[in-house]
């Protein structure tokens, strides 16, 4: 009885420590940041701040399904950038027929939409059906997106029609409720995310199929449709992180979105989520990417550090983030 | 026969019924029907098709030949255990939970209880909860798999199959890995089930346990079907024979005097770690300990600790008469020390490799020469313990996750057995296995000990201790309760120290 | 009917500055080979200079060149590269990054990156005065963005302007416009900004628009030459009232000058260093290009 | 007994397609290579071809260890980036005290192995002993190692003495039995590997540990020296592709090697190891490396594609090189 009691203390404090520990992490970093400018919790910059994460952990939520059932995506950012530069020419185009209003912003929107769907079933297609690893199709497409955008932009920028873009402006720069539009879709974004993966049966099914795919196909749940599944929501998180940016700067070049991919992944994995899949968490997620964020930001923020090392900081404040979150970072030694 | 005029018209009913795996035949012609309310019990020698069969059964594998009769309809069942939806409910020999979900998550995989698109999680919840609470098992709906002990996982399977309301549920060695205690408790539920109309199939090696749930009994030997019978016209000797197909003389071997002065090999003082609380007890050269108790009580703690699998706290362990600190298992294995774990698939082989590299993993720098590894000597290994342990493989070189599960753990053995220990612990020795081949491994156990090896053996199998053990130490709760020899070692004896009606004084 | 063949090496675009490059030097190839039949112009591009190493390799092998004209991604590293070029007896012209062992080139045209940093800080000190303050926003860590940056702090050395503030920028919209949002929180008080680049300009002026700081005489300097900017000083815009120019039309130069090295009876080999000229609404128009990319 | 034939067909071809599918994939490219272009086969072109290919290789090799056993290196670029720049700041300090002889290079060179080692055990232990998962930290110190190197470079790049190069310049260009140096040395690191992978206990090791690690622990392997080691294993490629690398170029900077751990990965997989571990093929590495520079080389032997498309065509390339060797291509829907 003693033995059992002394577990379970063990058990649920591991339990708070992978939940705690990017919430911690991320609440040290605020305190830094402070320390070392007091404007960094400036109403502004904390605005700021959100708004530039909203892509980041817009992409990282699909990422997390696709992680958690096993999967992995590294044509995100190409995705993100091919997707913004069709987008952009579509919108172009419509102003002959369409005018520069509203109509042919929903437009864009409604194809950047059907495109982030395509693009996530053919990944996932090409994993389930063509049975190719992961890592290899995504690794593939990544590519073929990245220079189908470069193609479509002569290796330039693809710039938005300047009136479109002051219809469509708003959607970036203007508030609700004192939160920026991306704030709030990216609020949106992670509560859907959140009730499908814990409050749906294909939530369960992801997990199910990251944790061990044979017995999800013994229970009768259909891989392929729920992985291919995956793929779809990474490709819709996409375009929504896509509808956000391209008003921000109405351009979209080569250089868009270049490691995405890896960023959004390792907001997923410094959020607690398993590169193996089986366990997501959608909270992790979200501070993960925060945390992602705020490390750039703090660094716009001294001059202590050498810019040229900005990228060891950036390296060994994510290792310190995980590390936080070890299980058994307490019991020191034993096991 | 009479049989057949009294029986109710079969549920199911499997009619000629081959199967080859590529070009290796495993049934042939094989035929067996399943009636409401009754329990058809499936029995056969390792690898003789059981599994196979049930498999069938359930439409996780199509026959060769032969077909399925549902409701007396000629069935096609579909894949992938979808054949659920016509009450057609498997449980797997070979556990399959999701490890990292929970309790509650894999009982409802795959059939979610919804209110409005959302997960109920409550009403699950409460569901597996009264599922718990009927049969006396003490986890929670939101415990993870990972953190259960094999039994509580088979238990929270049969939870599983039981949830299902299922017309035909079909069990494949559900009893391995269970007490007696606790296969009391499945019974109760079995009898429930079956009182309710439920058909059910049950494969099981362990005969007696055969003879007191079953209503018909069919045997099937090397893919053949030898006979159906009711289960008050067999014995357990019969069944054994037929199975086997010759005479079984006695399971045990004759016990050999242990010599009590022999020296000791092993001296665990004072042992603390995980699920162990200052355990002390000694092993002698050529003396066959055993370790009982009810699950969970801490056998395997002990043996993970010594053999440097888990960490330590506190405790002296004495090797030979060497203090040994924290060992790592090469450490412990080059000391002369193995232990063959219970848990066959998650620690004990490499499912998707084949026999040879799991062979010899764990013995491997014994076949290393010139830094390389000397393929020819493992070859003779492997057929060395093809022959030494019947592993019956109708081809040696498909993944050991093919292999029948009797066969695996045959396999298992073998591999500790690679390194010749001078101590070796044996943890659930004869999990899964037929009769014919259990008489071979205490003969085998017997013939170590007589040869000066000692072995411990952890098993929760009582008549297997009783039979083999020259002493045995009995666990409750992570501590020693008792330590029994001679004409002490009794069933009586050893529940009672094993539910704490009693207590040994210890030194 | 043997060809003269020209190899025409650069990086692979991935900013607006080099798509530009890339559209002038494919806009001189068809005029080029238009006008002389037996020259062909082999483009190609590459990216990263592992990757520049191995083209340049494959036009030896392959196409058996007779020039090569070459945009080296780096210096140091294609240096050796290019020397191998030369040794099959190929002409060699070098575009805008010299290399870093003297006399392996037979011409060499480059803009002036140096130039660029000191004309931007001259026009800086001709609107600010002491005590005003600057932010830098620089491109990515390279030898071109050093002698840009240095030659710009070494210019305002001694102006009395504070430069608040240095960061990388990357060259790109995304992180001019992040990096300058943090500048802007950071600091209330910023007079001017210098981005170097017209991309990092654009994302800093979406950031000022956002923080509403784009009035009051604030103003922006960037560099290179892109069309939308050009146009902007045209139209008399104040955020940006000049460009620095760092033509991507270089390339079109050096191929022109590698053609009339067997066309021209008159001597090309040399340097060629194009200025780094201030645009300004006088002379905006005739950098103005509307079809390029750039 | 018909469904028994077809499935013994597909497991025997399917055997054949994991070895023989990449080697068909090379060979399909070699001969589109020849059809482009004649001089493709030419014997500079192919000498060209394969040195080339031998930084990808031998750094893939090391890649295929740590996948095996379950780990993944994404650091490897950046490590070989400073590698680079420290071997070559070591060698032109080392001019005043030793000349510019070989003695200089050799120092360079002992110190790129150390740094190898060192390197690769600091991946090793943050993922053994720190118990963060590989992708965490290797994307850390890829991080770590890139700004480092831009940091010694001071933004721009590290040049190797003039007089070093010229004695250091044989090790790249110069030929033994008609083969340069490097491909030398690539058939070295590919034989050692080789043999270390099928025929040594460590080899199995990593094998039984990237199949299953419990079982691996229960087998008396010290699971995490072995992973630790394949780390060192990594890095001690790593630093054989930079000694042969900085002779070529002569030079390092921030842009050194970069996107280098994802052509290794992907050569490894294109070469059939399973990216989820327990099953690696050094021989498929080396011709998964073969095909990505090939893939390289043809793009830049033919005018016929745009450019901006070489993404494109190589991204097609890499997905239809590992559907070539699915185990069931031949087999239609069936199964
Ligand atoms: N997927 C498969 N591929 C090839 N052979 C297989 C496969 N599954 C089972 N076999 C072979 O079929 C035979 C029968 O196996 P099965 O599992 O049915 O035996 P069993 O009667 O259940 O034995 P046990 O009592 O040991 O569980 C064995 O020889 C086994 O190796
Ligand atoms: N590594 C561990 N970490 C945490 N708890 C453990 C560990 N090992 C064992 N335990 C716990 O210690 C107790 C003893 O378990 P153990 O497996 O040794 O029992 P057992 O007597 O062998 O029974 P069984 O037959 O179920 O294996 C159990 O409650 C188990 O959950
Ligand atoms: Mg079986
Ligand atoms: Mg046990």
């Amino acid at each position: 009885m003693v033995t059992s009691s002394t577990e379970t203390t063990a058990k649920r404090s591991s339990i708070d420590f992978k939940t705690i520990g990017p919430a911690l992490a991320l609440l040290i970093l605020c305190i830094i940041g402070f320390l070392l400018n007091p404007s960094f919790v400036s109403e502004g910059n904390l605005t700021n701040l959100l708004t530039r994460s909203a892509f980041i952990g817009i992409i990282a939520v699909g990422a997390t399904f696709v992680i958690t059932a096993g999967g992995i995506d590294l044509s995100v950012g190409s995705m993100a950038a091919a997707i913004s530069g069709v987008m952009i020419i579509i919108m172009n185009n419509a102003v002959d027929t369409m005018g520069t209003g509203v109509a042919t912003v929903l437009l864009g929107c409604g194809c950047a939409v059907v495109l982030g769907i395509g693009a996530g079933w053919i990944n996932g297609a090409l994993t389930t059906k063509g049975k190719i690893e992961a890592f290899i199709v995504t690794l593939g497409t990544m590519g073929i997106y990245r220079s189908l955008v470069t193609y479509f932009a002569d290796g330039g920028t693809l710039s938005l029609n300047f009136d479109i873009r002051g219809t469509y402006r708003p959607v970036y720069y203007d508030s609700f409720l004192g939160l920026p539009y991306p704030v709030w879709v990216f609020i949106g974004v992670a509560i859907c995310g959140w009730l499908l993966l814990n409050r749906t049966a294909f939530g369960r099914y992801c997990t199910a199929i990251g944790s061990n795919e044979a017995v999800a196909r013994y229970s009768a749940i259909n891989v392929d449709r729920v992985k291919t599944l995956t793929y779809v929501i990474q490709g819709l998180c996409v375009s929504f992180a896509t509808i956000i940016y391209v008003p921000r700067l109405g351009s979209a070049s080569a250089s868009t979105g270049v490691l995405w991919e890896l960023e959004a992944i390792a907001a997923v994995i410094i959020g607690g989520t398993v590169l193996k899949g089986g366990y997501g968490r959608i909270g992790g997620t979200i501070l993960g990417a925060l945390i992602l964020t705020t490390i750039g930001n703090i660094l716009n923020f001294t001059d202590l550090i050498s810019n040229y090392l900005n990228g060891t900081m950036q390296g060994l404040i994510i290792i310190v983030a995980v590390l936080l979150q070890r299980s058994d970072w307490k019991l020191g030694k034993s096991k | 026969m009479q049989m057949e005029t009294t029986a109710q018209a079969a549920i199911i009913e499997a009619v000629n019924i081959s199967k080859s795996f590529g070009p290796v035949p495993v049934l042939f012609s094989v035929s067996m029907d399943v009636r409401p309310g009754e329990v058809h019990a499936l029995i056969g020698e390792n690898g003789a098709g059981k599994s196979t069969l049930m498999k069938i059964l359930s439409g996780f594998h199509d026959p060769t030949s032969g077909q399925i009769r549902l409701d007396g309809k000629k069935t096609d069942l579909p894949p992938n255990g979808a054949a659920e939806s016509l009450g057609i409910v498997l449980i797997h020999q070979e556990l399959n939970l999701a490890e990292q979900m929970t309790v509650e998550e894999n009982v409802f995989l795959g059939r979610e209880v919804k209110s409005r698109g959302l997960l109920d999680k409550a009403a699950m919840r409460a569901t597996v909860q009264g599922y718990l609470d009927e049969i006396g098992l003490d986890i929670s709906p939101v415990d993870r798999i990972s953190d259960l002990t094999i039994a509580q996982k088979q238990m929270v399977e049969i939870v599983k199959a039981v949830s299902r309301n299922a017309r035909i549920l079909i069990m494949d060695e559900p009893t391995a890995v269970l007490t007696e205690e606790e296969t009391e408790v499945f019974f109760r539920q079995v009898t429930k089930l079956k009182e309710s109309g439920v058909g059910i199939v049950f494969v099981s090696h362990k005969l007696n346990e055969v003879k007191a749930i079953s209503d018909r009994i069919t045997i099937l030997r090397d893919g053949q079907w030898i006979d159906t019978r009711h289960a008050q016209d067999l014995t357990p000797d019969l069944m054994a024979q037929m199975m086997v197909g010759r005479e079984l003389s006695d399971l045990y071997p004759p016990m050999l005097e242990a010599d009590v002065d022999a020296e000791l090999v092993l001296e665990v003082d004072n042992l603390v770690a995980t699920g162990v609380s200052g355990v002390s007890f000694g092993l002698r050269k050529g003396e066959i300990l055993g370790f009982s108790g009810l699950i969970g009580s801490g056998r395997t703690a002990v043996f993970e600790a010594v053999c440097g699998l888990a960490p330590i706290e506190s405790g002296t362990i004495r090797l030979f008469g060497r203090d040994v600190g924290t060992m790592t298992v090469a450490g412990a294995r080059d000391a002369g020390l193995a232990y063959l774990t219970k848990d066959r698939k998650e620690k004990g082989l490499l499912l998707d490799k084949k026999m040879q590299p799991n062979l010899t993993l764990f013995a491997l720098p014994k076949f290393v020469k010139n830094f390389a590894i000397d393929r020819k000597r493992e070859e003779e290994a492997l057929e060395r313990a093809i022959r030494r342990f019947d592993v019956r493989a109708k081809d040696n070189d498909i993944t050991v996750g093919k292999l029948s599960g009797g066969n695996q753990q045959k396999l298992l053995l073998a591999k500790i057995m690679e390194c010749d220990p001078k101590i070796v612990v044996i943890d659930e020795p004869t999990r899964g296995i037929d009769v014919g081949t259990k008489q071979q491994i205490y003969h085998f156990i017997a013939a170590l000990a007589a040869e000066g090896v000692s072995v411990v053996v952890i098993s929760s199998e009582m008549p297997e201790i009783i039979g083999i053990c020259h002493r045995v130490v009995v666990m409750r709760e992570g501590g020693i309760t008792g330590v029994l020899t001679g004409d002490h070692i009794n069933e009586n004896e050893i529940m009672r120290y094993a539910a704490g009606l009693k207590r040994e004084e210890l030194h | 009917d043997e060809k003269i063949k020209i190899g025409v090496s650069y990086p692979t675009p991935t900013h607006a500055w080099a798509a530009g490059m890339n559209w002038h030097a494919e806009q001189a190839e068809k005029r080029l080979e238009e006008l002389y039949p037996d020259v062909d112009l082999i483009l190609v591009n590459s990216p990263d200079p592992e990757a520049q190493a191995s083209a340049l390799e494959d036009l030896v092998s392959v196409h058996q060149i007779d020039a090569l004209v070459v945009l080296p991604f780096e210096s140091e590293p294609l240096t050796d590269p290019v020397l191998n070029v030369k040794k099959s007896g190929a002409w060699i012209t070098v575009v805008d990054r010299g290399l870093s062992q003297p006399g392996i080139e037979d011409l060499y045209v480059a803009g002036n990156n140096p130039e660029l940093g000191r004309v931007s800080a001259q026009y800086m000190k001709t609107r600010l005065k002491d005590g005003d303050n600057i932010v830098v926003l620089r491109g990515i860590p390279t030898v071109i963005d050093n002698e840009r940056f240095d030659a710009f702090m070494a210019e305002i050395e001694g102006s009395g302007i504070n430069v608040l503030d240095h960061k990388h920028a990357n060259w790109n919209r995304d992180d001019g416009f992040e990096v300058m949002q943090d500048f802007l929180s950071r600091f209330p008080d910023i007079d001017a900004v210098w981005a170097q680049d017209d991309d990092i300009a654009i994302g800093v002026v979406a950031a000022l628009k956002q923080a509403g700081r784009d009035g009051d005489g604030m103003f922006v300097v960037g560099g290179a030459g892109m069309k939308e900017i050009i146009k902007g000083i045209m139209d008399g815009e104040t955020l940006i009232p000049v460009d620095v120019l760092y033509p991507p039309a270089m390339i079109a130069t050096a191929m022109d000058a590698t053609v009339q090295a067997f066309k021209s009876n008159g001597p090309v080999a040399g340097r060629y260093i194009l200025g780094a000229t201030l645009i300004t609404k006088d002379n905006a128009e005739s950098y103005y290009f509307p079809d390029s990319p750039f």
